[in-house]
Order: C-alpha cells, then structure tokens, then sequence
C-alpha cells in the first residue's frame, strides 16, 4: 500500500506549510486537532483562511496549547469561513468578532450544513449543489437562486483546501482512521477535504492490516501525514463540569 | 420600562417549565433537534414512554439528558457542546451526513432559541445588530435545521429586558428563515403560528389573555379552547 | 428510540407495496437484496421504475430466487435508470436490453457514479449538483452544462425514491445497519434515499445497544422495516467459482 | 480480411504480457483502478516493491490478485464481481464515497478496457452501436472514472476480428471520454498519446514499427527511443 508519512513530531508535521494556505480545521468540542494548532502557531505561518465551524477565542488553557482563536488574535489569519463568526448573544465580546468588524479580517458566515456540504462537495469532485439552508436570508445575499420541484435553493460552490489538520482516535500506517463518538463530526470530510491531510493520533499508529476494513471511517488514501500525540501532548478535552 | 410590561409584575413561567410544557407535547416517537442555549433543556422532560430519539447536529442520533461531573464521557456532547450520554440504538454520524439526515427532513420538530418571531413563520436568532450585512452572526446549524425540519418550535422570552414585544407582525432583526415556524413556546404561554397569525393556545398560570395580547406586538386570536398552562407530570 | 417495524416475513414486509414506485435496488454482485426481490416477484406490483447499478438478467437460480431481471422480463418494470441498461459485448444478450431497444422498457442510462450521487443527494436533500462525469459523451445529452474554474461540468438532479430494498448484515432494533465488506456498495446511500427503507438482514436482529454507535454504517432512523433472512431464505451469493 | 491484417499471421502479445507490460509501467505507490475485463489481469503482475494500491467502483479500496475455488469471500469483489482478497491496511466505502475519491482524482490511472481511441486521447468502450441514442449500453464506472483519473490508460487489441484499426483518427463510436487517454497498450505495442499524436513507444517482439503503422488508423510517430518490449520479470 502507498504509506502516509509518520512524523516524529507536531513540529515536523508542520515544517512545510507556506503561508496564505487554505487551511480545514474540524472539531465541535471533540475532535480538534490541539496539538497540530499549537504546532502551527509556533512557526511564523501567516495569512491563513481558516474553514472551521467557529472562530472561537484564543486559549484560556494554562499548559501551552494554542487554538486557531490564538492565531486569529495574532493577525495571522486573513479569512475564516464559519458557522460562527461573532457570539450570537450582544454581552458576549469576541476579538475574531472585532477584527471582522474593523475590517482586519474578513469573514464569510455560512450554515452549518453548508459549511460540512461545500468541504464534502470539495472532496467528491463535486464544484457545486444546491441546499434549502439560507434562503430568504442575509447568507444567500448575491447567491444564484434556483427552482427544483416548486421549491427554492441557493447555489453553493465547493470548498477544497490546501490543508487539512485531523484529529483521529485510532489509525494504522496505511492511514486509515478511526473516529470516536462525536469527535467525528467533521474530521472525516475534512480529511477528504484538502490536498495536504495531516492527522494527529490519540492511539500509538498501528500497523497496516490491523484496524477492521469495515470500521474505518476515512480512507488512508487520502492521508498525507500521520503523527501520535506525544505523552506531554494536549490529549483530551478536560471535562468542563 | 414601557407601561405594558408593569403587568409583568406577575411571574412567568421559569426556562424549565417552558422546556417541560415542550417536551409533553412531542407525539410518541418523534426525532427532535434541540437547538443551542434553552431548548437543550427540554431534552431532561421528556417521559421514557414518549421513545424521542434527540438529534444533534455534529452527528449524534440518539443522546439522553445532560451530564456533569467527573463522569462524563469527553468524546460525547450535544449541539451545544454540553456532556449528554448516549442512549441503546445510539449512532454516530459525520457532520456531512449528519446534515444529510436534517436536510432531507428527518426532523420531525427542531426546537430552537429565538429573539423574535412574525407572524408569518419568519423568525430571527443568529444576529442581534440590524445593521449593515457584515458576516457577522453566529448561525450554526439553525438555518439548515430551520430549513428543512418538518416542524419548527421557537423557545423564547415573551419581551425583551426592556418590555418589548418578541412575538411581531415582521422581524426586525435579520431573519434565519423567511417561514416555518408552526409553535411559539415562551414565558407567557403557547402560541401556535398558522395562515400568518399567532392563536394563544395555553396562557401562563395567572395571566389573562388580554394581559398576554397587550405584550404581543402582533394581532392574537383566542384559540377557542383556550386554557391555563398545566405543568405536566 | 423511534423503532422501525420488525416483519415476520418477505411477504409481510413487502404487503403494502402499491403498483407505479420508484424502487431503488442496491447490489454489486454481494449485497443485493434477493429475499425482498423474491417476494416483491411474488406479489403482482407492476409500472416499477427501478434505480440499480445494472438491469441484469432473470434468475438462473434453481432455488426459486428471483432478481429484477424477472420483474423485468414479467413486463413489471416500466423503466429503469441503470449503468449498465445493455451488455457491452454485441455476442451478449439480454431480454432488458431487448425490450428497452423496442421501446417496452424506458431506460436511462446513466454514469455509475453519477447514480450512486443522485441517490446520495436526494437522501441529503440536495435537489442537483454538478458533476465532470459524462461531459463530452451522449449521456449528457440535453442536460445543462456550466463551468466552474475553467472546467466545464454537467448538472445532475437528485433522485430521491418511494422505496428502497436493502440488504444489511446485522442489524439492531432501532434500525441502526452495519454491511459487510464489498456487500456494503450501494446499500448505505440507497438506504437513506427512499421514503420507505425495508431491509433485509442475515444475522439476528439484536436488541438496540448492542451494535457499537461507531460501527454503524447506516443510522436506523431512516429504516421502516427489518425483516430477518429465514433459514430457508437466500442467504448468499454462492461463490461463482 | 483486410490486405493489412494478413501481416499478422505473425504472433500478437496475448493478453497476460500486455497485462504484465502495464503493470511493471506503474510507479511506486500509485492509486490504481482497474476496469471490467481484460484489466482486471493486470492485478496478477505487479511486484511486492511496487506497493501499488488497487481500487475498485464498489468500495474495495486495497485489493489483491483474483481468486477461484471455494475459499473465497462472497462478499469481496472488485468492479468485475470478480473473487479477490483483501490487503493489509484494505478499507471499504460506499458507493458514493467511492466516486467521491474518483472524482476528486485519487486514482494516478485507471486500466480500462477499449474498443477504439483517437490520437486525440478519446475512446470508446461503453456502446458497439453507432445508431440514435437510445440509452443502451454498459457504462458503469468509465465515465467517472475516464473524467478523473490522474492518468487514463487503455488496454485492447490493436485491431477488430476482422483487421480494422482500432487506433484512429477520430472514434466512430460513442466516446467515454472525449479527451484524457495518455497511453494505449495493445496486442502491437506500447503507444503514448500527446499532443493529438500517437507515438510507438515500444513494439511486440518480431514487429516492425512499419508493420504497427500499417494496422494504425492514425499517423504513428516513432519514438526516437522505441524497443522492442521486453517482458517483464
């Protein structure tokens, strides 16, 4: 089998990437790749779109992790398009908010659903589909409308990025991942999802054969680098209760 | 303080009697969405025998109540990226699929927070400023779900801090979907949305539809069959 | 949880199938629902418009299996949307292709992959998208063609069915289905692409909670009938070898 | 008969050297699909160290050589519903993720089989009837995967049963793809397709470019580095 690349460490899964990348970062609590962020935000990589499902805030976390919200503060992320791109309630206050409103980064809001869709769409070859989400809305504003059956639908164009950072519960040397419970959300069509697919690897990486055909959740085609969380890594989310 | 709302002198109903008057009336069965902020809280009122499978956006299909303390289990949250357990039957879908599922209407109710509702079905929930399209707002899976379930029920404060109406005859506030929604559950009461007008179907314990119609910023029929809201059991 | 309908028998499950649906009958070889077929045989539903990779042939099973092929041969089908519609070898033939040739069976002949994404886009509520498939060739035939990026790609319009016969390997009591192996093909995407999803199932049925909520490949939500293969069910593929 | 085919009372490659020709061409590591028919041969001949990972339409991502007898797998096929196994580090899609891969250019060639192709890299493989469309004929997985591959490679016979060329200036037949072959491996030789030219790149042993040229319905360039073909260990 044509094998990913296993990195020896977060920093070396990182060396390369250029700035000005497209750059696909999934998680919803679970399922975000901490330790490929943190690496990121210790090189000098900069004008970055971002696709992610929230902007978010920079890292209350006191043992060294980073998020893309770090990066955002940091004025080294050009563009993010996102579900959220300011809280949705007045009282809270968000720097990515700020910056978006003083025009020092720009925004593209979309639905969650056609957010996960366009990456999807990317991934399959597929440039463009219609969906019913935002329509009669601000998020269809300069969007081509449609009629399919007497009913009306936007446009939506694919989103196929540059990179793509991957947070994987279990994966073997050919690159097969497995996801665990909602931390899969949108790592499996964010690995489909870019040219360049680095995954950081809760488990020790097995070998090729070991992990069920059946059970894998993306293919290891589509992998171009692996790496295990180290044991002084960021591993988990901490329960928040 | 507008003169209207002194009548709130009165006690409304609290978020957890809104979510558990909410929740009694899913019919048997039903897959539900709850949206972020209130509504994840009906999720702890529906009875066993009601079998409702919630639905999450990031992909979970089939979740329980929610959860703290040291138990939980990290990898298992709701839209609202709260700890919930997973049910017997749970299954675990990616994001694109699981948008697939609310797309092609799985739903049968989503249930989202909400700032204001028109009587046409439009409501608004994402974006508090009115002011120039900027892209800022936090949508989330909300138009989609608003979009595409079968029903949508909005869980809300009657008014604003200030005494306002919440329930209008047109949104002011940009909207999340032009129409669709059927129920508007607040603090005040149950009101149905149909043919462009709100019907008060159940009133608060205490209020009178009259007070609830002077706190109402669009015309409010009388559902003929019109009663005090019970708690349910 | 919501609990699809647990049959007592093929026949019980397809009972109250009505002339004139659109049928969606997944299949590679392994996979393909023949306990359903059978049964669907023998009732008297007729004007079927089947969506399935290939039309086949009728049945040379000496164990009383029946296939689309005899549905079709039986006059039952009014049309198909297929990628094979003909055998490509002029030396094969096939009473399909005849009878599509003197114009007693519509036939749409479609890309293989097209097919597996109109049925996957009606299942997601996508009502067309674009695909590069078939650009160039008869197939896209009056269909719409637009570019994107400097690449010119045809419109596709989602096919979302009355029915859907399916074929699972274990399945639980909420309907939750895992497929084995090459088996799975179609199954998934057909499952999730009709208003009405019965399956077929070669293991017992357990009790929810016993499939492992990461394992699962088709959730039960979209699954209105199970109906567990008899001991004197067609289990198999026999190996052709 | 044509006066042209009588040049080959001389012995063509038999389908298992083009088969082996094909696969020793593969780089390391290459995503390869192989089509319906004769490709599905060139799965036997690639070595260990080339690490080439075979894909099929149905899902089977990682296969191995075809099988027979009764230890096979009812339930592993590749695209031909041919018996085979499954490699280490194998995984399975679905139908609609497996085009997914397609389209989105995973595979570095795809291997199919071939009725005619013009020096202008389109071919002809899915209809042997030239009349109206009537949606007959056997597509399957060709036009997705003719649309998308990295690399487009045809195997055939260099000419019908009767002696016509099957390597032409334009198809007759309805294409699969009206662009993208960049190689034709027949019973004759071993053909580059660039820049709407065919080129000769190497030949069947006790061959001469002119005799290839002679059963060639196109201008046949020579390569100025052509060899007979030496068959692969």
């Amino acid at each position: 089998m044509a094998r990913p690349i296993i990195c020896n460490s977060m920093a070396e899964a990182v060396s390369d990437i250029p700035d000005g990348i497209q750059l696909l970062v999934p998680g919803f609590g679970p399922g975000t790749p901490h330790n490929l962020l943190t690496a990121l935000f210790n090189t000098s990589v900069k004008d970055i779109h971002a696709v992610v499902n929230g902007v978010g805030f920079p890292s209350a976390a006191t043992d060294g992790r980073k998020s893309l919200g770090d990066l955002i503060a940091q004025g080294r992320v050009r563009k993010v398009t996102a579900a959220f791109t300011a809280p949705t309630h007045p009282s809270q206050q968000s720097i990515a908010a700020e910056m978006i409103r003083t025009g020092k980064m720009e925004a593209e809001l979309v639905p969650q659903g056609t957010l996960a869709e366009r990456v999807r769409a990317g991934g399959a070859g597929i440039p463009a589909f219609y969906t019913p989400a935002g329509v009669g809305t601000l998020t269809a504003t300069g969007k081509e409308h449609r009629d399919f059956n007497g009913r009306t639908y936007v446009m939506e164009e694919a989103i196929f990025a540059d990179y793509a950072f991957i947070r994987a519960w279990k994966a073997d040397t050919a690159g097969n991942l497995i996801f665990r419970l909602a931390a899969r959300n949108f790592n499996p069509i964010f690995a489909m999802g870019a040219k360049h697919t680095i995954v950081e690897v809760e488990n020790p990486i097995v070998p090729a054969g070991e992990l069920p055909p059946d059970q894998i959740h993306t293919p290891g085609v589509v992998i171009e680098k692996l790496v295990q969380i180290p044991p002084d890594g960021f591993f988990r989310d901490v329960p928040r209760a | 303080m507008t003169e209207a709302h002194t009548i709130a002198g009165k006690e409304r109903m609290s978020r957890d009697f809104i979510a558990a008057v909410i929740a009694r009336r899913f019919p048997k069965g039903w897959l539900v969405n709850l949206g972020v902020g209130m509504p994840t809280m009906v999720g702890g009122y529906v009875h066993p025998d009601q079998e409702i499978v919630f639905t999450s956006e990031n992909g979970v299909i089939g979740y329980g109540g929610i959860l703290s303390g040291n138990d939980v289990d990290p990898d298992v949250v709701n839209a609202g990226v709260q700890f919930v357990d997973l049910v017997p039957g749970a299954a675990i879908v990616h994001h694109a699929d699981s948008f697939a599922l609310i797309r092609r209407g799985m739903n049968h109710v989503t249930v989202l927070g909400c700032y204001e509702v028109a009587q046409d079905g439009s409501f608004a929930n994402w974006r508090t400023s009115m002011g120039e399209w900027d892209n800022l707002g936090g949508i989330g899976g909300a138009m989609d779900l608003a979009a595409c379930a079968q029903q949508v029920w909005v869980m809300m404060e009657h008014t604003t801090r200030e005494g306002a109406p919440r329930l209008l005859e047109h949104c002011v506030l940009p909207v999340t979907a032009p129409s669709g929604v059927t129920m508007a559950f607040t603090d005040l009461g149950v009101f149905s949305v149909k043919n462009g007008r709100f019907t008060l179907e159940e009133y608060a314990p205490g209020w009178t539809p009259e007070e609830i119609a002077a706190l109402t910023g669009a015309p409010l029929d009388i559902s003929p069959t019109v009663s005090e809201v019970q708690f349910p059991r």
